[in-house]
């Protein structure tokens, strides 16, 4: 690995045999990621449809469920992810710049916020079974059943959750196979809009969190 | 292979470079500061609970740092027609599923 | 009256509306026949005249090409439009009962229809109303989504577990029609199902105070002796449950664990179904049964009861002959 | 930077166990290698379109034979050849394999994938490795429903209404979700390599107006497969959890509501139907200019016409749930809504008559099933509107007479087109012609066999008899009779294309690049093409469909 020196460590992308162009192949995979955020999208929006509507249906056993949502954990877990949307959009610009050594240090940063993030919620996961805040198991009693359209919304809640969290474990692993990737020599040269387009779908997971937030743990509070 | 985390700071640059990679990174840390503040006022807002119809403040901030986070973060402002064609179809297909669905639960 | 020939091609229509909703679809069926017919004449006609060997003249003129387009995408889209006010205003109007319509409560559970009449009466699975009288039919169900379906009525409505749900028409024709469930519900979905006999307002007085919710009180309890699942166990279709034959049971001697010999009578058999786990058997393998404490209501036991009374060796030999098909 | 030197052909070249391409027939995809691995691992679009048609063909059986079972309890009224459970089990497996395992994938998949990188002049989509991943895909989320299969089967009906899926089917209901939600990524996928390849990998010179219907009616359906299955997808995850956890959203005993699942359900499963007939429609588009020899008449207006009804097709999906407890707002905007599919439905028939008035016509196989479909399109699409249309929905909804105008839509549209595509492409996929006789007579029966069986529903549903039955009154047995002898006659069409297709393969007559001068890029190359498409990069022509008759006076040269 050359010394780090921005222009020292040319940047590029390897034209793959079925493209005609570099140009091209850069805006097919741009646009194929900007296709998968779609879909991402819409797929999270089911789940905030469905909790607009079981606000319109049951607003006070909303209410009510909202309110032993772990609220400081879901801002300081907000934080957490600003943070590694900043670390991320740093590790772009490095990426760009050719300073490798520095953007593999800003990606790792961006895999540890979002393992940070993960532990919070779990700990928010056992406080809440601490509390007896999880309906979805059977055996056992739930903290607010004598208001059964809670269980809804709390159901809700990690389906939503779990399902970001899903999305996260999967980011941060291809974070981390990337990363080692492009830890190796001459990674710039070869593959430097795969850090441009992974940021996309990292800033997406992000943008899921800030819109599932509010959406969960403040409008209904 | 070296150590990765083997002068990451960026004293190993020169002071162009140094200048240089500031100026590129000013960008994404004033989006980080802005998205922070208004972070602030919809916690504020959370925690105080000042008046009922604190919910239309936290969304319209929300759908703020939505955008600073799609045209600035991920920037679109930068990129083709398309690709920003395509950031805004998926919101506006989000406004279909919403605004016929919500036809039948608001005339129920 | 049912019609028992093998091939009918038209519904009977029992109401105003019913004959209303055959005029659109047949308005509109005219309409797709001036639509289709010309295409479908055109692609015979031009398959045969413009067939590759044939000597005719091929020019063509695509000048006035935009003009045909519009003209065939907005003629067609704006005749079919009558037809969607038509049918909106016919469903609008089906939507809003007239005041002073007779209100019959409807339930829907697997798999079977209770109606109840104003005046308290209830039957099960069939439904007798009178003609030339707005009827409001509430419907809710108890478990998953059915449908109450009136062909000759042209309507049907969802039965929503959580809701009520509503339909009202006024019948102008007596005679005995089909109804069912829409909705599929479940594994016997396509027994659900009963006659609506439209009756005049005399006939329908006299039906309530004299046959009225007596007359199939047999055949209705056996349709709840299948709803409630006693079918499933005593009649031996649950493998692994070995839960007494039911057949026979009233008026014979049953001996308790506790020594007793008591007779199936009336009492017992109401007192075994909501306590299944008081008067246990001798010789009985383990109680599985729950009790139906609140979980059935008292006219739906009644005719239970009832049912039972008459479930002799006899009716063993064909126990589905009050409903199509083979349960389960 | 140059490219890396990885083709199937020079790996043919380099490595001595792969026999070189004999002279009088240049080097294929079929034949420059031969490996199980070479299959299995292929990232070749056309190879994977292979795969792709070898499984739905399988999945086309099991749905058949499925529906065979339902047309043969039917034969008599009260149910005495199947119990009701085995009746439901059938036709839930019918409508779950024939939606989701051949419709859905059926011409997107298949002849997408083979043709569209031909079509636009690129040598491979625009991901080869994730369409491969989307084949695996697909078969893992096959896997999970044949297992449920296996196990027992599912009663639910294809369409899985909580809360009857969620709390009271006690069948194999867990693995048929996961099933169906894991097939969806994959349609996600394709849907996703369509966009994109479209987009970024035509050709030099291959403008949008003049890429080929077929390709602008797949562009049209992948957007909808991007749009349309995230939200199924949630839906269905959320049904799993109710299922599985109890979670009630949607179950009526906690408060959730049944609805907002038909809801979610059906925002995918309207435009869903636009899946299945928009790539049929794109290959009608191909087949009657080639065998009118004939320019397709109005093509701005047809391809227009694919956009128009992939976004049409969000907004009417309420026309499902006209009786099932929505508000009658929502009804009326629905119904409303409904009514405007009719008129780029209309520009695609008309536009497709017109395109054969004055045209030279070959009545060929692949031209008997367009015409037919343009007939049965037709039907299907006007009952369409009856059903759209409130005051007769609330007669015929959930009747034969739906079971009938959606048969028309699907057998009539996507499973002509599939077989119009199918015979007209099979030249150019394996290189050999077809048994044109053969064609012709199972063109006929299917035809025949299709309408036999379907026309009589549309009269049982008017009639009012209920869909899903088990057991039916006895007036209605004669035109149920007549339906599963028609059944018959359809499924007596459905086997010999699987006979003399399969025989053609290596005894048919060697097809020539292009056996019915038809235009399009496809025709360019060779018949199989090599392994990258195209030995010379293609020769865009100035404007599509440039067949020997032309309007003489072109006052607008565009439409």
């Amino acid at each position: 690995m050359s010394a780090d020196c921005i222009g020292a460590d040319p940047v590029g992308v390897t034209r793959a045999e079925h493209f005609a162009a570099v140009a091209q192949q850069r805006h097919a995979a741009t646009l194929g990621m900007w296709a998968w955020l779609l879909t991402e999208l819409l797929l999270f929006s089911g789940l905030f449809l469905t909790a607009l509507i079981l606000r319109l249906l049951h607003p006070e056993a909303v209410q009510a469920a909202a309110g032993h949502l772990k609220f400081w954990i879901g801002a300081v877990n907000t934080v957490v992810l600003l943070c590694s949307s900043l670390t991320m959009s740093a590790a772009i610009e490095l990426s760009r710049l050719g300073l490798q050594r520095l953007m593999v240090g800003c990606l790792l940063a961006t895999a540890s916020l979002g393992l940070l993030f993960l532990v919070l919620k779990g700990y928010e996961y056992v406080a809440d079974y601490e509390e007896h805040m999880m309906p979805f198991l059977a055996r056992r009693p739930y903290a607010l059943a004598e208001q059964p359209a809670t269980r809804l919304f709390v159901n809700l809640y990690y389906v939503a959750t779990a399902l970001h969290a899903v999305h996260l474990v999967t980011g941060i692993a291809i974070l981390l196979g990337l990363t080692w990737k492009a830890s190796r020599p001459g990674f710039l040269l070869r593959h430097q809009n795969w850090i441009e387009v992974y940021g996309l779908y990292w800033h997406f997971i992000d943008l899921i969190w800030i819109i599932a937030f509010p959406v969960l743990y403040v409008v209904n509070r | 292979m070296r150590n990765p985390f083997h002068a990451l700071g960026p004293q190993a640059l020169g002071p162009q470079d140094r200048a240089l990679l500031w100026s590129r990174l000013r960008r994404p840390a004033r989006t980080f500061l802005a998205l922070l503040a208004l972070l602030a006022v919809n916690v504020t807002l959370g925690a105080t609970r000042p008046f009922a119809q604190a919910w239309i403040v936290e969304l319209a901030v929300v759908a703020v740092m939505a955008a600073i986070i799609i045209l600035v973060s991920m920037e679109v402002r930068h990129e083709a027609p398309l690709v920003r064609l395509f950031a805004g179809v998926g919101f506006f297909w989000v406004a279909i599923l919403f605004g016929m669905t919500l036809t039948d639960y608001l005339a129920r | 009256m049912k019609a028992q020939s093998a091939l009918a091609l038209w519904p009977p229509a029992a109401s105003a509306t019913a004959v209303e909703t055959d005029h659109i679809i047949l308005g509109f069926t005219v309409l797709t026949l001036l639509l289709t017919v010309p295409v479908f004449l055109a692609i015979t006609y031009f398959a045969l005249r413009y067939r590759a060997g044939e000597q005719v003249d091929r020019s063509t003129d695509e000048r006035r090409s935009f003009l045909i387009e519009i003209s065939w995408m907005l003629i067609p889209y704006g005749l079919t439009l009558i037809f969607f006010g038509w049918g909106a205003k016919l469903f609008i109007e089906s939507r809003h009962p007239p005041p002073g319509a007779m209100v019959v409560e409807a339930v829907g559970r697997q798999w079977m229809w209770k109606f109840q009449h104003p005046t308290g009466q209830s039957e099960i699975n069939d439904l007798h109303l009178p003609i030339d009288q707005p009827v409001r039919i509430r419907i809710t169900s108890q478990d998953v989504i059915h449908a109450l379906y009136l062909p000759a009525l042209r309507l049907q409505i969802a039965a929503l577990p959580d809701r009520t749900t509503e339909i009202w028409f006024k019948a102008d024709r007596t005679g005995t029609y089909r109804l069912y469930c829409s909705e599929y519900c479940g594994t016997d979905h396509s027994v659900m199902d009963g006659n609506l006999t439209l009756m005049t307002q005399a006939e329908y007085q006299h039906w309530l105070t004299h046959a009225g919710a007596q007359q199939s009180n047999v055949a209705a309890g056996r349709v709840l002796y299948e709803s409630y699942g006693c079918a499933g166990c005593h009649d031996g279709a649950v493998a692994g449950v070995k839960a007494p034959s039911l057949a026979g049971l009233y008026g014979r001697p049953v001996h308790l664990a506790d020594g007793r010999t008591l007779t199936a009578d009336e009492d017992y058999i109401r007192a075994k179904i909501l306590n299944p786990n008081a008067n246990r058997l001798a010789g009985g393998g383990k109680q599985v049964m729950p009790s139906f404490r609140g979980v059935i209501p008292a006219d739906d036991l009644d005719r239970l009861v009832g049912y039972l009374r008459s479930y002799d060796r006899v009716a063993e030999g064909m126990p589905q002959e009050t409903s199509r098909g083979t349960p389960r | 930077m140059s490219s890396a030197g990885t083709l199937h052909g020079d790996a043919a070249a380099r490595d001595p166990h792969i026999p070189a391409p004999t002279l009088d027939r240049p080097e294929d995809y079929l034949h420059a290698e031969s490996t199980l691995r070479s299959w299995f691992f292929t990232t070749d679009h056309k190879r994977i379109a292979l795969l792709y048609l070898a499984s739905i063909t399988a999945f086309f059986v099991i749905g058949a034979v499925a529906a065979g079972f339902v047309r043969l309890a039917l034969v008599v009224p009260n149910g005495a050849i199947m119990t009701n459970d085995t009746y439901n089990k059938a036709f839930t497996i019918h409508g779950v394999v024939m939606v989701w395992f051949f419709l859905i994938p059926s011409i997107p998949n298949t002849f997408g994938n083979f043709l569209i990188p031909l079509m636009i002049g690129a040598k491979d989509l625009a991901f080869p490795r994730l369409n491969l991943a989307s084949w695996y895909v697909f078969m893992a989320g096959a896997l999970f429903t044949l297992v449920s299969v296996v196990l027992g089967g599912v009663d639910t009906g294809w369409t899985f209404y909580a809360p009857l899926s969620t709390a009271f089917s006690n069948t194999w209901v867990l693995p048929a979700l996961i099933g169906v939600t894991i097939v969806g990524f994959s349609s996600i996928l394709t849907g996703l390599n369509f966009v994109v390849t479209i987009h970024t990998m035509r050709a030099p010179g291959m403008t949008w107006f003049r890429l080929p219907i077929f390709v602008w009616t797949h562009y049209a359906t992948s957007l909808i497969f991007l749009l349309a299955t995230p939200v199924i997808t949630i839906a269905l995850i959320l049904l799993i959890a109710e299922r599985a956890f109890h979670v009630g959203v949607f179950d009526p005993a906690y408060g959730g509501d049944p609805v907002l699942f038909q809801h979610l359900f059906w925002f995918y499963s309207h435009p869903a139907v636009y899946i299945m007939v928009l790539p049929g429609m794109g290959v009608i588009s191909e087949i009657v200019p080639a065998f009118a020899q004939k320019k397709l008449f109005g093509y701005r207006f047809v391809a227009y016409a694919a956009i128009g009804l992939a976004s049409v097709t969000f907004f009417v999906w309420g026309h499902h749930m006209f009786v099932n407890g929505q508000s009658d707002l929502a009804s009326l905007a629905f119904s409303a809504l409904s009514f405007a599919v009719a008129v780029p439905s209309a520009v695609k028939v008309y536009n497709w008559t017109a395109t054969i008035h004055k045209g030279r016509l070959r009545l060929d196989t692949p031209m008997l099933y367009a015409i037919g479909y343009i007939g049965l399109f037709v039907l299907g699409g006007l009952t369409g509107l009856y059903l759209a249309t409130l005051a007769i929905n609330q007669h015929v909804h959930a009747t034969y007479f739906v079971v009938a105008h959606f048969h028309y839509i699907m057998v009539g549209g996507t499973v002509l087109a599939f077989l119009g595509g199918l015979h007209f492409w099979w030249p150019k996929i394996t290189g050999r012609m077809y048994s044109e006789p053969w064609g012709r007579i199972s063109a006929l029966f299917i035809f025949l066999g299709f309408n036999v069986t379907f026309f009589p529903q549309f009269i049982l549903g008017y009639l009012g008899m209920p869909r899903r039955y088990a057991t039916y009154p006895p007036e209605f047995q004669l035109l149920n009779v007549l339906s599963s002898a028609g059944s018959t006659i359809l499924a007596a069409g459905y086997l010999f294309p699987m006979v003399y297709l399969v025989y053609a393969l290596w005894f048919g007559r060697r097809a020539p690049g292009n056996p019915w001068d038809a235009k399009g890029l496809e025709w360019e190359t060779t018949s199989p093409p090599p392994p990258h498409n195209f030995s010379q990069p293609p020769q865009v022509p100035e404007v599509p469909y440039d067949y020997p008759i032309q309007a003489q006076e072109t006052g607008r040269q565009h439409t």
